[in-house]
């Protein structure tokens, strides 16, 4: 009656266009990469500084000068290119990239989004995050509907420290699909999980929706 | 100009560090870090140092050492994740962390190396990193406007780097995603010490390929070994049928 | 991603083109303009243009062309010498020109590829440049206060640069001083179109080495033969006893 | 009984420091590229995106590739690195070029220079100049004392729409040098050239200075 995180990731992929530039974060968006349909062209660039974003290495071939932004060794593609820090934000900040997909720990019905601290525990720090939110033209949010107590996550407006205000344009739950309008136009269901019925979505979500399946 | 070249990471930090000076130090993580020249500026006791860099090392790694050895009073930094002397440090008041976007981060580097005091991103805006500084909107080309935060350039006493290459000159060439944070640090130092794997003669390295011109770097030493650790060792199996990749 | 090759600079920019838009191009002087590129933006006959870059074309080259076919109706630039038409449209003020410090251009044209709608320079400040435009003071190091003006950042419809060799992914290598404003102008434009001298496969160029990451370039053309005009041509005798140099 | 374009640029090149990163601009500063004392390193700039900047080529080698600021052909050196004007400029505006030698038409007695433009004649742009004497810490501008007609071009205030305000260090003229303080605290005169008397100096420079000689 939910989506698991490989059908979340599915869903994410479905936003991919042939051509398209994108950032992946870590988490259910990560598996995203291994979902790019046949024959469709995408990049996938990690704030570390690359472009061009191959998979893992083979046991024994890894290189520590070789990382992604989550700190895991990867390879090199023909088309790779890299660069500094700067020029990476600069691409991001500049609205090259055209896609990142991300997780969250709340999302409101403006598109705000908090993924970053919570008060009271450690604060790691917000990584790129705020600047991919900031920069990327178009922010997809993996995440999951409900905490584990079962409060929605879906809000009418985010309690924890934001890390980007009106920046989500797309939501994917494990139990269904948002628009959001970042410029305060409000929200609009387009999908529901397979068997997941509208009230049992209605009761649990905080966020006022429009339903347009 | 062989005079830029130290024997070693202890020489080429003698005689600049002082308390509570300003460092910064390249890498992502423990990639590209200026791992010889972090064990000397431990080992030159300066304390109450402000480190501005994108982490802080990760447990027994890089920066932590610094760290560990209660140099340091303040932090620049976007993640501090794998450290647990910092998170008890930072829990408990006595280090100051000032969290930057990594964007951000990395911009106000640049800024600072190329004389630009200060700047406008929309990254931050509506958030706590916006808190306490001016905000304003510009014009996009649709003529709709947007919020922008403005964020300050940072410039360093002793920025410390760590390229592959260098020639004598100073002219430094990065390797892969080591490059990171590197090449604006070395840029923002009043004096930048670069620690390289290898250096070589003037005309050795491809004059259209220099990442960092070696206008930037005062001091340069060859470290004498490289751990290079691996925080994320993350693989694939190789398909059993495979001989030849 | 072959689909950014075109067959060349006349299909490369159709549909495209329109009157009153924006057009960045690279180059310093006549050197590593993108001259091909060029001759294409005067034959779509689009009116009304505003032209960035360094500069205009000299007499009879480069985007001296353009304005000589009355399709610009104003210039940023930094130097607008060794161009006699554009001189007497100025003074006659057919043509209105916005003088830009060199610097300040660049980092502008950076600025607007980058995400940064503003910045703060010293440059300019008490003069004519800074006329109109907002000042303020920031902090030295040392605690000094310093004067410095609100830059904005410039971003174009159209980029169109020169570069050396290109994969067909859309990376670019640019070569000796060739390279000038073409790397910041190639990440300005909403679409930006690349000439090259030579397309290569990926892989052929060295993932380490690339100056402008083919996320910039949305098109593509292997140029047709280049003139690369040279504007002083400044030489010293050779040794007479010299014989292998 | 003053000094020829020679001797100027002779006078500046006393200036250079061994180790020193400098800007020469055009005419006379140009002349101290060959003055180089023996045994100095100075590296040159060329502010089109240049380090390292050699001689002109020999005939037949020159490369339209590879330009100065000034746009002449010359050559490349081992040390040699290339860099986008972007680069080129955070190099200069950062302060990171020890000394610019350049031209002026008029400097007055707090540092204010003149170079870029007359009213009523065609402009043709400022190029780099004003960022050079915004950012290089030492600007040593080289002209002549006199305009044609015998008027002084170390004035009071410059008349001229300026390139800085308080920006220049050190002024060589064909008949003297003077040390200006940048934030208002004086001129120095610190030489004279050979059998330049005081008297016939101050006749003809309309600018305050105390002698230091």
């Amino acid at each position: 009656m939910a989506w698991n995180r490989d059908q979340m990731a599915a869903r994410a992929a479905k936003e991919l266009r042939d051509g398209y530039y994108v950032n992946l974060g870590i988490g259910i968006p990560t598996l995203v990469a291994n979902m790019i349909p046949e024959g469709m062209t995408v990049t996938l660039q990690s704030e570390n500084g690359m472009l061009g974003m191959g998979p893992f290495p083979f046991e024994g071939e890894e290189d520590a000068d070789l990382i992604n932004a989550g700190k895991q060794t990867i390879t090199e593609l023909p088309q790779t290119s890299y660069f500094s820090s700067a020029d990476s934000f600069g691409m991001i900040r500049g609205g090259h990239i055209q896609l990142s997909i991300l997780g969250g720990m709340q999302v409101d019905e403006k598109g705000d989004l908090a993924n970053w601290m919570v008060p009271g525990k450690m604060i790691k720090g917000m990584g790129g995050a705020m600047d991919l939110v900031a920069g990327v033209p178009r922010v997809v949010v993996v995440m999951d509907h409900r905490e584990k107590g079962g409060d929605s996550k879906f809000l009418k407006e985010c309690t924890l420290p934001l890390t980007g205000k009106g920046v989500v344009d797309l939501l994917i739950t494990d139990l269904a699909v948002f628009e959001i309008d970042r410029r305060g136009g409000g929200v609009k269901l387009t999908e529901l999980a397979d068997g997941v019925t509208l009230d049992e979505l209605r009761a649990c979500t905080e966020a006022s929706f429009t339903v347009a399946l | 100009m062989s005079r830029k070249i130290y024997p070693d990471a202890a020489s080429a930090l003698a005689g600049i560090t002082f308390d509570g000076m300003t460092v910064m130090s390249g890498g992502f993580g423990l990639s590209g870090i200026p791992e010889n020249l972090i064990v000397a500026l431990r080992d030159s006791g300066a304390k109450n140092l402000t480190v501005i860099g994108n982490n802080v090392g990760c447990d027994h790694h890089g920066m932590w050492l610094v760290l560990a050895n209660n140099q340091i009073k303040k932090v620049l930094a976007s993640y501090v994740g794998e450290n647990k002397i910092l998170e008890s440090r930072y829990m408990s008041g006595e280090i100051e962390i000032e969290f930057n976007p990594q964007g951000t981060l990395a911009e106000r580097i640049r800024a600072g190396g190329a004389g630009i005091p200060a700047f406008y991103t929309r990254t931050g805006y509506g958030t706590r990193v916006a808190e306490g500084k001016e905000t304003r909107q510009f014009p996009n080309p649709d003529g709709t406007l947007d919020w922008y935060v403005m964020e300050t350039g940072l410039v360093a006493d002793i920025s410390l780097v760590k390229a592959w290459k260098a020639d004598t000159e100073g002219n430094l060439v990065y390797r892969k995603t080591a490059r990171n944070f590197n090449p604006m640090i070395a840029t923002a130092g009043r004096i930048t010490i670069a620690e390289v794997e290898e250096i070589v003669q003037p005309g050795e390295l491809d004059p259209n390929q220099i990442h960092t011109p070696g206008i930037f770097v005062q001091r340069l030493i060859k470290g004498p070994s490289y751990v290079k650790h691996i925080e994320r060792l993350t693989t694939r199996p190789r398909p059993a049928a495979q001989e030849n990749n």
